[in-house]
């Protein structure tokens, strides 16, 4: 089972750099996709079935259909990915990257020289949804109401923005708007 | 019915008056103005007279009266009332500042007709009249000084009273200021009287102070310098003596009853009043006599280089001020407020006189363009000649002889008198007759420089008082003789209830008839000399005056000692300096600085805020990398 | 049930005055008369107040109330709707109600307050209610409370309808007052958590903290949060810097109820709290207050000198005067805080009457510079009379109000520091020179300009008369003030006993020349 | 199930993790920031099955619901934010997006 662990965290690995660096958008969103399913893996791998399945349908499959939606949406062809490319400079990526790395270093050193206190591993069985549910529905309720609440929250909001084309996104903007035609107005009125 | 408990309408009518003009005065007649303003101090004085004549018939218990209207506050047991004392002293004062307001505003009501504001004049002077009563009839020292502020608002109105000229807002500002710096000196002293008796009860004061204090002590020299102080503002001694001239610049009738008869002597009243702690101070005491011996002779030296006939007779009240400092300085209390007496009657008749004169020429205040009035202005002429005869004290026939006589003898044989004080006073006399008869002499001899247009002759309200005045500057010296001649001292034994007598050294009576004759040299001497050197031969002083000496010290004298550019250097430019250097508040750039500060901290920090999100993030993660080095290796 | 209406009233009067627009100075005068009404009668009917016998030696001790209320607010924390009032928190109530009368009448004429009328009346009218509950909240919460509460109409009143850097000047006024509040606050705190530990018992009640027993420490730190607010409020020499600008931006009307009420809060504020919660702490600030009062009044003089505004004139005067309060609280005598007392009430009259002329002015001749006036003698007589009766005030001229006040500040203070007595009293000598600049460069000399039908109008003449007659009555009959106030003067005199047996630690500044010993 | 160390494990949610930090950092791109958000949730929750599997309960799991559940919301607003902010600004470019630039510097 080891090897598919390490399998599939190769091809996520790979996948979300892809995903991250690529300079398409839609390729992008594959390459996210298929590192999403790989994680997947790894969570059955790991004892985790149900989240397993969740993962698959609802990120690779929900969430990342909205991006689809999205970038098709705002789709402007070659033009886009050559402004993606001049976008990637050296420049702007090798601060962050300096920084990372010097994350990613203080991240080695605490998993490997100051190793978490492991607790003994017993037994090599899943934990089945049967768990998750009665987990999810007895000390976690209140979780799964604000998750709720948040999830309306999301859809309305998404909708509601979504929904107001035209107007501004600040009443300073649309007060100065206005007084701007007041003006207009009175202007078109003198020469009247 | 006791006559006394109507004293409160002695003050009462004045202040009814001053609140009928101010307000409603300004929709009426000029007439009513008149009639209102002067009727208010005729009644005034007629009820003086009346309680002067039940005083002196049937005098209350201990020969003083007080009479407490309410209680101004009262915080544990300090409670100043407003409550009036009559006692000889007051009663004195009292008759003196009603009868002569009386005639000025009698005069004035002829003399202001022209001017705007006439209701506004007899306000004041209304108001004037109630704040000198209230000064003199209070019967705490608080209550006195709400009389004395009172009387200085009043000036500081009338010699400002033509406010469009912004020299006349000078003068009254400048007599406002210099008199409030006695002032403040003044109330200091009251806090500590305070302390010492928690009570500003004059009598209780007095009664005490001896049981207090020895004599001698720090606190009551202390009292006595700081009320002093007071005295001499208000009374234009030295130091303070600078404003007087300048208050000239107001209406003539205001001179004659502010800056002559009655207000400048407050500073007299209030040492006779409080004579116990004085007597308790012998160097304060010595020092009054000082300062009233230099004044004497500064002002007299003064007059005799003026032009201006109103400054000539200002320094001359600053002067005669100074006889009276004297007296009171050498313990002769009823002197002083004898010469007091006489030297309202004949100041009062002086400027009035001199208002004609000055109305007749049109406002021309200098003596040196007048001349030959005497025919023209025959009652003019002959009441200020009256004046100055009292003024320069002709013996025998005027007032003014019996009282500046008594003075210099008092200063020469009284226990605390000297003959350097005495040398003094007799020196000041001289100068006295010598610049008296200078202005009698030129401004009514010689050829008529101007003619008369308006001859103020005609207006009888102005002569009235003339007349009356100088009839009473000859025979109001008749109620205290000389004690070589007789022992005919009405006046003294009356303020002898109050004022104690003046002590005699032994064997003194004996040299006042030499000290008399003297006085009678002098005074013909020096008018004989005045005759000569502006009457006979003009030439004499024109040429005094234009050698180089002459012409310094007439500058000098001019200029009043040079006092106004010596204060004017140390205090008046110096101040205005100070409020000049810094108008924007020093402390208001501390916080600005804070602002400045807050507004730089924040472009500061407005930097991090660029607005690239990727920028946010980086610095997320700074912050993150940060944390961590922190939890890991520190 | 009194002190409720008494701040209902105006509270009620404020939303009317702001929903019915057109009628709302109306509503406003009404509201604020019937206010002035039941606390005058209420002031009048307690005449002297029988000063309880004192037991023991706490401040609080004789303590007796002429009204007083108590309902629940926030139980847990210990906080009550306290409201109480005695001869002093009465006096003060009337004094706030008179001038919020005046102001409202005197608005009526001002341009300024044309705009949105209804909403300035609504301000005026919180404001007035937010000082009345300053002056009978017995509770420390609540008096905080209504603290930042009459803070908030001001910053309206300046910000909308001041002159032309409004933004500037009620900012400024707000960031001072506000952030002083905050250490004020602070200290309040503090004290509730000491009392409650000490004692068990978690209160705000004023009464209850009144005898908290702290070290010499601790009370310095807390007098020294309350005294920031108050000295801001009031303000004392180094803090004053917002006075200037807020005093010379605001309306008419609401710079008489900033200088002639808000200051005095603060005033009232040190004698109500401050003293009697920290007696010891405050005898050990006692030296430096009476000199940062000698400073205020002789800086505020030579400022109020140098100002060609008239507006900034009188606004440095006032800073000056209230040098005179500082010194006479904490020169800690019984003639001093009766002047004090009667200061609070004369001072407000007379700054008052002065704003108001500069006021009336300045919707005649469009500015306030000193510069381009003199000689309106000629074309308004009856305000340059008005005028003058306040410019003596100012002066300190016997026979009005501030007068009496000064005397007995100065008469006390003399008791204990004579030097800085002296310097203080020099500040009447310097008032004298400021105070004729007003009259003189306004009303006096030539006239610049003509001006017609300049004179008073009826209502202005009105309250002018209100005004002139109550400084004139301070003048003469100061004893039904004094004795109303008498038992809070009883309650702080307990502080100045007890100050023979300490003032050998402070001998340092007390600088008593030996002069008189 | 499996045997490898724990700490090898978690090194790949924090690479994930890591990736995806880079990736918000650098891409200027609106849709790209969001992505590799998603791959930071993502990696966190690999941290919470880890544990989960680690000490064999479901809480982990249950956490992992939460941030799915978060990250539909999240997605859902992020991307009609995106959409609106397109239509205004014509671009998805978040440089150019600076409205909560200080006043003083941009005057």
């Amino acid at each position: 089972m080891n090897i598919i662990f390490y399998l599939s965290a190769v091809v996520a690995i790979y996948c979300t750099l892809r995903a991250v660096f690529h300079k398409h958008a839609v390729h992008a969103l594959l390459y996210l996709i298929v590192s999403l399913l790989a994680v997947a893996v790894v969570f059955f791998v790991l004892g985790a079935p149900f989240l397993a399945a969740l993962e698959v349908i609802i990120y690779a499959g929900a969430i990342m259909v909205l991006f689809v939606f999205v970038v098709m949406m705002l789709n402007r062809g070659e033009a886009a990915i050559q402004q993606e490319k001049a976008w990637l400079q050296f420049s702007t990526w090798a601060w962050p990257a300096v920084f990372v790395l010097l994350l990613f270093a203080e991240w080695l050193y605490l998993l490997f020289y100051q190793p978490p206190a492991v607790a003994p591993v017993g037994g090599n069985q899943s934990i089945m949804p049967q768990q998750v549910g009665e987990a999810l529905f007895t000390r976690y309720l209140l979780g799964v109401e604000m998750a709720a609440m948040l999830l309306m929250a999301g859809v309305i909001g998404a909708y509601h923005i979504g929904k107001q084309k035209q107007r501004n996104y600040h009443r300073y903007l649309e007060e100065e708007e206005n007084l701007r035609s007041t003006a207009s107005e009175k202007q078109t009125q003198q020469v009247i | 019915m006791d006559v006394f408990h109507l004293l409160w309408l002695v003050p009462a009518f004045p202040l009814a008056g001053f609140l009928i003009l101010a307000l409603f005065g300004l929709r009426l007649h000029s007439r009513a103005i008149a009639w209102i303003g002067t009727g208010s101090i005729g009644l005034s004085a007629i009820l003086t007279l009346w309680i002067g004549v039940h005083f002196l018939t049937q005098p209350p218990a201990n020969y003083q009266y007080s009479l407490t209207l309410w209680t101004w506050f009262d915080i544990n047991g300090f409670a100043p009332g407003i409550a009036l004392y009559l006692d000889p002293l007051s009663l004195v004062y009292i008759f003196v500042i009603t009868f002569v307001s009386f005639f000025i505003h009698l005069y004035s009501t002829a003399f202001m007709r022209s001017n705007e504001g006439y209701v506004r004049f007899f306000a004041y002077m209304n108001l004037f009249v109630f704040s000198m009563l209230v000064l003199v009839l209070a019967n705490n020292l608080l209550l006195l000084y709400l009389g004395w502020e009172g009387v200085g608002l009043c000036s500081f109105l009338l010699i400002g009273f033509w406010y469009r000229d912004e020299v006349n807002g000078y003068a009254a500002r400048k007599a406002f200021i210099v008199t409030r710096i006695g002032d403040t000196a003044f109330i200091i002293g009251l806090f500590l009287l305070v302390k010492q008796f928690h009570t500003l009860n004059i009598q209780d004061i007095l009664q005490q102070a001896p049981v207090v204090w020895s004599a001698g002590a720090t606190a009551v020299v202390w009292v006595t310098i700081l009320l002093l102080g007071g005295a001499v503002g208000k009374s234009a001694q030295l130091p303070l003596q600078t404003w007087l001239p300048d208050a000239m610049a107001g209406p003539t009738p205001v001179s004659a009853l502010i800056h002559a008869a009655t207000m400048v002597t407050a500073g007299v009243y209030l040492i006779a009043r409080t004579h116990v702690l004085y007597s308790l101070a012998p160097a304060v005491q010595l020092l009054v006599a000082i300062i009233g011996l230099l004044t004497l002779l500064i002002a007299g030296f003064s007059a005799l280089a003026q032009h201006d006939l109103k400054r000539i007779l200002a320094y001359s009240t600053i002067s005669q001020i100074g006889y009276m400092f004297l007296a009171l300085g050498v313990g002769a209390w009823t002197a002083a407020i004898f010469h007091f007496m006489i030297h309202a009657f004949f100041k009062a008749l002086l400027f009035l006189a001199a208002g004609a004169v000055i109305m007749a020429m049109e406002e021309e205040h200098d003596i040196f363009k007048m001349g030959g009035l005497r025919k023209k202005m025959p009652v003019t002429f002959w009441t200020f000649l009256v004046g100055s005869g009292a003024l320069a004290a002709i013996p025998l026939i005027t007032a003014g002889f019996y009282s500046k006589d008594l003075i210099l003898f008092d200063a020469f044989a009284s226990t605390q008198g000297s003959f350097w004080l005495w040398l003094g006073g007799f020196v000041g006399a001289f100068i006295t007759v010598l610049y008296t008869f200078r202005m009698v002499f030129v401004t009514f001899y010689g050829e008529q420089k101007k003619p008369i247009t308006h001859n103020p002759e005609e207006e009888k309200a102005m002569m009235i008082p003339l007349v009356v005045l100088a009839v009473l500057s000859v025979i109001g010296g008749w109620i205290e003789l000389p004690h070589a001649w007789a022992h005919f001292t009405p006046f003294s034994d009356f303020l002898t209830h109050v004022l104690p007598p003046t002590n005699l050294k032994p064997d003194m009576e004996s040299q006042e008839f030499m000290l008399q004759l003297l006085t009678a040299v002098i005074v013909f001497a020096g008018i004989y000399l005045s005759w000569l050197a502006y009457v006979k031969k003009p030439a004499l002083s024109a040429s005094w005056k234009n050698t180089s000496l002459g012409r310094a010290c007439h500058d000098f004298f001019y200029k009043g000692w040079m006092f106004d550019q010596l204060y004017d250097k140390l205090f008046v430019k110096p101040v205005v300096w100070i409020s000049r250097i810094d108008p924007h508040d020093f402390i208001d750039y501390i916080y600005e600085g804070f602002g400045r500060l807050n507004v730089l901290i924040h472009a500061g920090f407005s930097r991090t805020q660029s607005g690239y999100v990727r920028w946010y993030l980086l610095c997320i993660a700074i912050g993150i990398l940060f944390i961590f080095s922190l939890i890991l290796f520190v | 049930m009194i002190l409720v209406w008494l701040l209902l009233i105006p509270l009620i009067g404020g939303v009317m005055a702001w929903m019915f627009s057109g009628l709302s100075r109306w509503i406003a005068t009404l509201a604020v008369l019937i206010d002035l009404v039941l606390a005058l009668q209420l002031w009048l009917s307690h005449p002297s107040m029988p000063i309880q016998p004192v037991q023991g030696t706490a401040i609080g001790a004789g303590l007796a109330w002429i009204a007083e209320v108590q309902y629940r607010w926030i139980p847990l924390l210990g906080a009550s709707l306290h409201l109480a009032v005695d001869g002093f928190s009465l006096l003060m109530i009337v004094l706030t109600l008179f001038i919020g009368l005046l102001c409202v009448w005197m608005s009526w004429h001002d341009p300024v307050s044309r705009e949105k009328t209804g909403f300035y009346h609504f301000h005026l009218l919180w404001l007035i209610a937010g000082m009345v509950g300053v002056f009978m909240a017995m509770d420390l919460l609540l008096f905080y409370f209504f603290w930042e509460l009459m803070l908030i109409p001001m910053f309206f009143l300046i910000s909308i309808w001041g002159g032309a850097q409004r933004k500037k000047a009620s900012l400024k006024f707000f960031l001072f007052t506000q952030f002083s509040g905050l250490f004020m606050l602070i200290a309040i705190l503090a004290l509730y958590v000491l009392h409650g530990r000490q004692t068990g018992l978690y209160s705000f009640d004023y009464t209850e903290l009144l005898g908290t027993t702290l070290s010499r420490e601790v009370a310095g730190w807390l007098l020294a949060g309350f005294l920031l607010a108050f000295l801001v409020k009031l303000p004392a020499f180094p803090f004053h810097s917002w006075l200037p600008d807020t005093y010379t931006q605001s309306p008419t009307g609401g710079v008489a109820l900033l200088a002639g009420v808000m200051s005095k809060t603060a005033a009232y504020g040190m004698l109500r709290f401050a003293l009697p919660l920290f007696p010891e702490a405050a005898r050990m600030f006692a030296p430096a207050m009476v000199i940062l009062g000698v400073a205020g009044i002789l800086y505020g003089a030579k400022l109020a000198y140098a100002q060609s505004d008239l507006k900034r004139l009188i606004a440095f005067s006032s800073f000056s005067h209230m040098g005179f309060i500082l010194l006479g609280i904490f020169s800690m005598q019984e003639l001093a805080y009766q002047g004090v007392i009667i200061e609070m009430v004369a001072h407000a009259i007379s700054i008052t009457g002065l704003f108001f002329v500069a006021g009336m002015l300045q919707v005649r001749l469009q500015h306030t510079q000193l510069d381009a006036m003199g000689g309106f003698w000629e074309y308004m007589p009856r305000m340059g009379g008005v005028a003058m009766v306040f410019v003596m005030a100012s002066l300190g001229l016997p026979g009005l109000g501030n007068f009496v006040a000064e005397f007995l500040i100065l008469a006390g203070a003399f008791q204990v520091h004579v030097v800085w007595t002296v310097l203080a009293s020099l500040g009447l000598i310097a008032s004298m020179i400021y105070s004729l600049v007003i009259l003189q460069r306004v009303f006096h000399g030539k006239s610049k300009q003509t001006l017609t039908h300049a004179d008073l109008k009826p209502l202005e003449g009105l309250v002018m008369a209100c005004l002139v007659a109550a400084i004139v009555w301070i003048g003469f009959f100061p004893q039904r003030i004094v004795r109303s106030v008498q038992p809070v003067v009883q309650q702080l005199k307990q502080i100045a006993v007890k100050q023979n047996n300490s003032a050998a630690d402070y001998e340092w500044v007390w600088n008593d020349l030996t002069l008189f010993k | 199930m499996i045997s490898v160390p724990v700490s090898v494990q978690l090194l790949l949610p924090s690479v994930l993790f890591l990736i995806g930090l880079l990736g918000v950092l650098i891409r200027r791109n609106v849709i790209f920031m969001l992505m590799a958000m998603e791959i930071m949730l993502n990696a966190a929750g690999l941290v919470f099955i880890i544990g989960s599997s680690l000490w064999k309960q479901a809480d982990g799991q249950v956490m992992v619901i939460f941030i799915l559940a978060m990250a539909a919301a999240e997605v859902a607003v992020g991307l009609a934010l995106i959409l609106q902010v397109f239509q205004m600004h014509k671009t998805v470019d978040v440089d150019q997006l600076q409205e909560l630039k200080d006043e003083r510097e941009r005057g």
